[in-house]
């Protein structure tokens, strides 16, 4: 299953598709995209790279058990929304940090954008064990 | 067009349903998927539809806001099919198995477990 | 605290019962004798405050929400009971150390026995009905528990469940009238139910509250129809059917009754049931008894005609009546205990139960012989012996009311088979011949015998001096019964009134049946074929009956065919729902039908078109192309609609689905149409039923809008308080986001739930 | 801010995604998880104590005020269930440590059981319709996997029978809520039960409410929808049916009982009798579906279903007295029910069989474990002093009361039958010779060691005590259900506290 022309893209696609899928993930709080999306497009880029390959040079790329994974995106968002509760609020309370950058603007950085990050990572991990393990069969 | 959406939910709702009273295990899982369709287009319906008004404020001006399309159906819908997406991953893998164990997918064969 | 603490003491020593055997051995019976015996005591020192007229009365809220009280209650009655259960036990106690010498599971023989001794002490001392039920209750466990002794026997297994679903089928029937009664006056304490005897009897409930509780005393009592489980019940060691099924525990529904008669009795209801009730069993019990051969059955019948007769005069309800029914009761636990103890200690010498085959141990067996001459003669009631006054005062109760010959006939009837009885019972095994049997019998050892001498002895003290016990014990009990003074004075010689006669008749007939006994089986051979058709076969069909309906419903219900438990799913949402929504159907709205552009309407049509082909295709790849065209169209109402976000999603979705789907269901089989023409039809039917409901409640709906929705909210707050424009996914990670971390935490369940499906089989080996 | 409301879902969730990640350290996992379920327990207890003193608890999540955000509820029924989960979720993972097989623990059985407490607790904490719809899928999946985990044919046959089952039932749940949210136009529960307190058209509301009836129904296992319970509860490892039978249908009926007092009594006249005829027939099928069976766990999980129709009757009788019998009833089936699964998986290790037929002797090789089964066996059939007694008099008092007396009549029946079938278990299985002397490998020696089975005894010993107190100390249980009878049957205190002002 290894075509050479397939192989040659991925090795160029698979950061773009990991860019894009970032930006996806950063830009779904204003416009349409998120955590959900940007998960699935990275998920996809290494499926590719799966069926460029084979599946175990994509888990050695991986470096890191898929499964571990989408624990590890659920420990984010969850530790996301614990941050609230030392300071005493209720669970999930956004906290924002907006960070100046003059001259160029201002970012905004919430806890929501961590819990995306542990959505995008979830859905990383869970596509990819799926994915991986069916085409281990 | 809220009422022809209202005859595709109920249509969907009943091929899902033949489906499922299918004896194959396949047809099953099919039907169940046009089931989750069936609920999301019902939500989406339910909760009233509006054209090309995205609820995105980016660059809308404030006045345009109250008209945009209720956004709440949407954030349910979309956590439906995720978790509907979830659910329907595990099952083809246990059809999988099953159809592997029992050798068949044939649903009248595997009522060994009732008494 | 003293009642309380007499009553549930027991229960703690039950608990610690095998711990002392281990300990104590031998002497388990001797040292646990200790403890009814203090009781006894315990007991006597109330019998001057009872006979004056006084009642103890203690009671502590248990659970108060429910209006039940932990209360005891101490009069006559309850006294009378409280010596037999007391004095009995001891012996029983005693007697078992003999009887079940080194069996395996003495220990526990011990708790069970004691467990039951507390329990019936509570029934004759409670006075919260649900207290009474408790005791009640634990009184049918411990009975369970009891004749399922020797438990590896087929037979006692079905004993003690038989005796187990009639007595708690009479349980649930008495819950029941308690309840009612608790409905009917407000209270739960017998001391006041017994109060409002004339409130009860007028009150509408009152037939149902009357059957229900004759329903659990009659099968407690062992009543005709319900009187086959006591026979069965033989099947317990001896100490059991001495104590349980003779003294004490059958005549909890006599007790009950007796009890309750301030408060049910004296109505045609009453007073025609429970006359009628007894004195079936009376008599259906003493012609059995009569027939039988194996001592313990004999024993075991002749003590259903007893309770019959205690049962009838309860009904018959009248001062002498009662009289009779309260000095019978006491005679009858005294002779019948030492017979069942006997007929142990006989069956433990002689290896046999069997009167056919028993006869001359007299010399082997001299005290147990004595006992069983004097408690034979007691049941057969010869002047000098406390069985005596019983049946005197039973026949001058019928006879004072003369519109009762035929009670009297009865009676006189079951009297002489019981004078048979005894003489085959107490005194035919110890004379005549030696018969050779399989052992050489000797004397019982004294634990065998001093229960039957004791129980016997106290007959012959108690007959030639009733005046111990007459008003002292057993006139204060006659009191709580019938509320009103009467005069009790049992004397040996009340000269020679027709009474005496009839009992002096009654004595040479009873001999003479015994004589002629197996003449007269002989002659009434015939009736044999009758056996089979009695309650305790109705029992059977009944039994054979559920299981049979049990299984049948369950193979019609629980069929295992899947799609037959969606069609019933799915009827009955559609039943349901749709029952009341055809209340107004005429109100539904086509409004917007029109309002439709056709690049809108042709998503919704493919949608429709898809699903139609879906169901039609006969390649699988079809059918999940089909479905796939399904969610690529919804994707596109999406669009069209203003959901950017969800046709994203939904896309992206969809083309993981489908490539799920390919990948594993890529080697299977073309579908085959297996169903037939019919069941096509059928389906088609109710799918497009419940599809119809479906759309009929969204046209109602959509027709209907209750209040403004919630949304405005998000769209006024997205941008100021949470920091977002594109409000859905402010809502998935800020608002809701509650909702979305179960969602991420469903996919992660999934994915383990795959991974653990794909790598981990029985075909597999390979863990992990 | 109460701290104590939200743990119910940190915890399990913290504890399952540590035992996820220690999927490589066998003992690592097992610490987690009888920690987890163990500070569970202890914040439930904590949590129920807080809602006794201080009333109804509302945590908004995000601090967006309901009923715009998802908020947290905690009353005293929802307390209480969480307190009973949290005992079940503790005895289960202690019973886990001695029977489960290392296979399953490796792929992440103990994650599961947390992930299933996390989905039970959710659902029983929540004050929002659709999050409770989460909160069902997450019990469900996590259910579906256990239920699957092991991949031998008799649970994946039983597995597609629940899983379809459910599904129907999930997607009938999320078109209720479709359409509730089109007529209503809101989500949290109290304020809907505000605006759809007197609706102009309550027929629509009411057919509504029918979905929502089946929809919980079939998770509840009521008549006629439990067919998914019977094949699929005796399919897996015992300490799964175990857990399984302890909360999965509850939360069924814990749903039935939350929107059937505070969302649907526009009708009750329709819908509560509707609930009542189902109870009175669920008793009855359930209870001829147990006779019916010769195997231990199927006869348990037949009952199951003729439990639950005790459950939902007093929520047809519709009093505060029925309802407190109703949640009685329910903790009270929790414990002893979970119990006998318990002591039937001791038979099943000692014996290698769940058949009746082939079991025997234990009452005289294991008198300790038939008295503990002696105690749930006879509390189940509602024998006094145990705690089925005092909740079916509970019931049957207040059943009374409203003069419904089929169905106490109906209830009181049952439950002989209840008492017939358990003696069945004690006849065949105790009290009968075994068909054949155990064989060595079946010995109790196969227990491992003396304390591995005194270990395996512990959680059913705990289960039995807690019997005998909510036996004899039925008022203290009772008088907490009675108050959160009142608050189902006030909603007022409810929606006050979720919605802030009045209404």
């Amino acid at each position: 299953m290894t075509s050479l022309i397939l192989s040659t893209a991925t090795r160029f696609l698979l950061p773009l598709f990991l860019l894009f899928s970032i930006f996806i993930l950063f830009r779904g709080h204003n416009q349409p995209g998120g955590g959900f999306v940007g998960g699935l497009i990275a998920a996809a880029a290494f499926a590719l790279h799966a069926i460029a390959y084979d599946v175990k040079r994509t888990r050695r790329l991986l470096g890191i058990d898929p499964r571990n994974l989408s624990a590890l995106g659920l420990l984010v968002a969850m530790g996301s929304g614990m941050i609230s509760l030392f300071l005493g609020e209720p669970f999930m309370t956004g906290q924002w940090l907006t960070l100046s950058f003059w001259p160029v603007g201002q970012l905004e950085i919430g806890t929501p954008l961590f819990f995306d990050v542990g959505v995008y990572l979830v859905v990383i991990g869970i596509t990819l064990t799926i994915i991986l393990s069916l085409a281990e069969e | 067009m809220e009422t022809l959406l209202a005859f595709v939910v109920g249509g969907l709702y009943a091929a899902g349903l033949y489906m499922m009273l299918r004896r194959s295990v396949l047809k099953l899982i099919i039907g169940l998927g046009l089931f989750g369709h069936a609920a999301n287009l019902l939500i989406f319906t339910m909760g009233g539809l509006t054209r090309a008004q995205p609820p995105i404020l980016f660059g809308l001006p404030a006045d345009a806001a109250a008209g945009v399309a209720d956004p709440l159906p949407q954030a349910l819908i979309l956590t439906a099919i995720v978790i509907g997406f979830g659910v329907q991953a595990f099952a083809l893998v246990l059809i999988r198995r099953a159809v592997q164990a029992v050798g068949t997918d044939d649903l009248d064969q595997m009522k060994a477990t009732d008494t | 605290m003293g009642l309380v603490s007499a009553v549930l003491s027991g229960f703690v020593l039950a608990l610690i019962a095998p711990w002392i055997y281990r300990i104590a051995r031998g002497a388990t019976g001797w040292l646990l004798a200790i403890f009814p015996l203090a009781l006894f005591a315990y007991f006597l020192s109330y019998i001057g405050a009872v006979a004056a007229g006084d009642v103890v009365r203690v009671s502590y809220p248990w659970v108060p929400s429910l209006g039940i009280n932990l209360s005891f209650y101490l009069d006559g009655l309850s006294l009378l009971f409280a010596f037999l259960i007391t004095g009995i036990g001891a012996l029983v106690l005693i007697y078992t150390g003999g009887y079940l010498k080194d069996h395996s599971h003495l220990g526990r023989f011990y708790g069970f026995i004691l467990f039951f001794m507390a329990s019936m002490l509570g029934v004759v001392l409670a006075d919260n009905t649900m207290g009474l039920f408790l005791f009640w209750e634990l009184t049918s466990v411990s009975s369970f528990l009891l004749i399922g002794f020797e438990h590896e026997k087929e037979s006692s297994r079905a004993a003690a469940l038989q005796a187990l679903l009639v007595t708690a089928l009479g349980g649930m029937a008495l819950l029941g009238g308690f309840l009612l009664l608790n409905q009917a006056v407000g209270s739960w304490e017998i001391s006041e139910l017994v109060r409002q005897g004339d409130a009860i009897r007028t009150h509408s409930l009152y037939i149902p509250i009357v059957l229900l509780v004759l329903a659990g005393a009659f099968t407690k009592s062992a009543q005709f129809p319900f009187h086959f489980w006591l026979p069965s019940a033989m099947e317990a060691p001896t100490p059991v059917s001495a104590y349980l099924h003779s003294a004490t525990m059958v005549k909890a529904g006599v007790y009950l009754l007796a009890r309750m008669t301030p408060a049910l009795a004296e109505t045609a209801l009453w007073t025609g049931t429970v006359t009628a009730v007894g004195a079936v069993t009376m008599v259906f019990g003493a012609a059995i008894a009569f027939r039988q051969s194996d001592l313990k059955l004999i024993l075991a019948y002749s003590t259903v005609s007893a309770l019959g007769i205690m049962m009838m005069l309860l009904g018959v309800g009248t001062a002498g009546a009662v009289q009779a029914m309260v000095v019978f009761l006491f005679g009858h636990a005294l002779y019948k205990g030492a017979l069942f103890m006997l007929a142990g200690a006989i069956d433990h010498e002689a290896g046999t139960r069997d009167v056919n085959r028993l006869a001359g141990l007299r010399s082997a067996m001299p005290v147990s012989a004595a006992a069983g001459l004097l408690a034979a003669l007691s049941m057969a009631a010869v002047p000098a012996l406390f069985g005596f006054y019983g049946k005197e005062l039973f026949y001058e109760s019928l006879a004072e009311d003369y519109l009762m010959p035929v009670l009297l006939f009865a009676s006189v009837l079951t009297s002489m088979i019981f004078v048979a009885v005894a003489v085959l019972a107490g005194i035919k095994p110890f004379i005549g011949e030696t018969t050779s049997s399989a052992k050489q019998p000797h004397e019982a050892p004294i634990s065998l015998w001093l229960g039957p001498v004791t129980l016997a002895a106290t007959g012959l003290v108690l007959g030639l001096w009733p005046s111990m016990v007459d008003k002292s014990a057993l006139l204060p009990a006659i009191h709580a019964v019938l509320w009103r003074p009467v005069f009790l004075e049992l004397a040996l010689w009340h000269g020679l009134n027709p009474i005496f006669l009839l009992s002096m008749a009654t004595l040479a007939s009873g001999s003479g049946l015994f004589i002629f006994r197996s003449r007269l089986l002989r002659l009434f051979s015939w009736l044999d074929a009758l056996r089979d058709c009695g309650p305790r076969n109705g029992y059977s069909l009944a039994l054979a009956g559920l299981n049979a309906a049990a299984q049948a419903q369950t193979r019609v219900l629980q069929s295992g065919y899947l799609r037959y438990y969606l069609l019933i799913v799915v009827a009955t949402a559609t039943v349901l729902s749709g029952y009341k929504l055809l209340q107004d159907i005429e109100s539904l709205s086509f409004g917007r039908l029109f309002d439709v552009t056709f690049y809108e309407a042709a998503p919704a049509l493919l949608i429709l078109l898809a699903a139609f082909m879906a169901t039609r295709v006969r390649s699988r790849l079809a059918a999940i192309a089909a479905l796939g065209v399904v969610g690529f169209s919804v994707a596109l109402v999406f669009v069209l609609f203003s959901a950017p976000d969800l046709a994203m999603t939904q896309f992206s979705i969809e083309t993981l689905t489908v490539i799920l789907f390919v990948l594993v269901f890529y080697h299977l089989p073309r579908f085959a149409i297996l169903s037939s023409a019919w069941t096509r039809a059928r389906d088609t039917f109710v799918a497009l039923t419940a599809g119809g409901l479906i759309t009929a409640i969204m046209l109602k709906a959509s027709g209907v809008e209750l209040h403004p929705k919630i949304s405005t909210y998000y769209i006024e707050n997205s941008v100021p308080l949470a920091h977002g424009h594109n409000i859905v996914n402010v809502i998935l990670v800020e608002f809701r986001g509650l909702d979305t971390l179960g969602e991420i935490t469903v996919l992660a369940i999934a994915a383990v739930g795959v991974y653990a499906l794909l790598k981990f089989w029985p075909g597999k080996t390979e863990t992990r | 801010m109460k701290i104590q409301l939200i743990l119910p879902l940190l915890i399990p969730l913290t504890t399952a995604i540590l035992s996820l990640l220690a999927w490589n350290w066998s003992t690592g996992r097992r610490a987690i998880s009888v920690a987890g379920a163990f500070l569970l327990l202890a914040d439930a207890a904590w949590l129920l104590a807080t809602v006794w003193d201080d009333g109804i608890q509302v945590m908004a999540m995000g601090n967006w005020p309901a009923p715009f955000g998802i908020v947290f509820v905690a009353d005293l029924f929802s307390a209480m269930m969480v307190v009973i989960a949290g005992v079940m979720g503790f005895a289960v993972a202690i019973y886990s440590l001695v029977t489960m097989d290392r296979g399953r623990e490796s792929f992440g059985y103990y994650a599961l059981l947390h992930f299933l407490l996390l989905g039970v607790c959710g659902a029983f904490l929540t004050g929002d319709l659709f999050n409770l719809y989460v909160w069902f899928e997450v019990m469900l999946m996590a259910s579906f996997v256990l239920l699957a985990l092991g991949g031998e044919r008799p649970q994946m046959e039983g597995a597609i029978k629940y899983v379809t089952l459910n599904l129907i039932s999930s997607a009938l749940f999320l078109a209720a809520v479709g359409l509730l949210y089109g007529v209503a136009g809101t989500l949290n529960m109290a304020d809907l039960a505000q605006k759809l307190r007197a609706p102009d058209d309550a027929n629509l509301v009411t057919t509504i409410a029918m979905l929502f009836l089946v929809a919980f129904g079939i998770k509840a296992g009521i008549f006629p929808l439990f067919f998914w319970l019977p094949a699929s509860y005796h399919t897996p490892p015992v300490a799964v049916s175990a857990i399984f039978a302890a909360l999965l249908t509850k939360v069924g009926v814990y749903a039935l009982i939350r929107v059937f007092t505070l969302l649907f009594v526009q009708d009750i006249g329709y819908t509560h009798t509707v609930i009542l005829i189902l109870a009175g027939l669920t008793m009855v099928t359930g209870v001829l579906g147990a006779i019916a069976q010769n195997e231990f766990r199927r006869i348990l999980a037949f009952h199951i279903i003729s439990q639950i129709g005790y459950m939902i009757m007093g929520l047809g009788i519709f009093t505060q007295a029925a309802l407190a019998g109703s949640i009685f009833y329910t903790l009270h089936h929790i414990i002893v029910k979970t119990n006998l699964f318990l002591v039937s998986g001791v038979a099943h290790f000692v014996h290698g069989t769940y058949d009746l037929k082939k079991l025997g002797g234990l009452y005289k090789n294991f008198p300790g474990l038939s008295f503990l089964f002696l105690i749930p066996a006879l509390s189940l059939a509602g024998v006094p002093p145990l705690s089925g007694f005092f909740g079916k008099l509970t019931l049957a008092q207040a059943g009374i009361a409203s003069e419904q007396y089929v169905i106490v009549a109906t209830a009181l029946a049952v439950g002989l039958l209840t008492l017939f079938s358990m003696t069945k278990i004690w006849l065949e299985a105790f009290w009968k010779a075994p068909p054949q002397l155990p064989t060595e490998a079946c010995d109790a020696k196969a227990l491992g060691s003396r304390a591995a089975y005194y270990l395996l005894l512990s959680p059913i010993i705990l289960l039995a005590l807690l019997t005998l107190i909510f036996g004899f100390a039925a008022e203290a249980i009772l008088v907490v259900s009675l108050r959160a009878a009142e608050q189902l049957m006030n909603p007022a205190e409810y929606i006050r506290a979720v919605l802030g002002k009045t209404s």
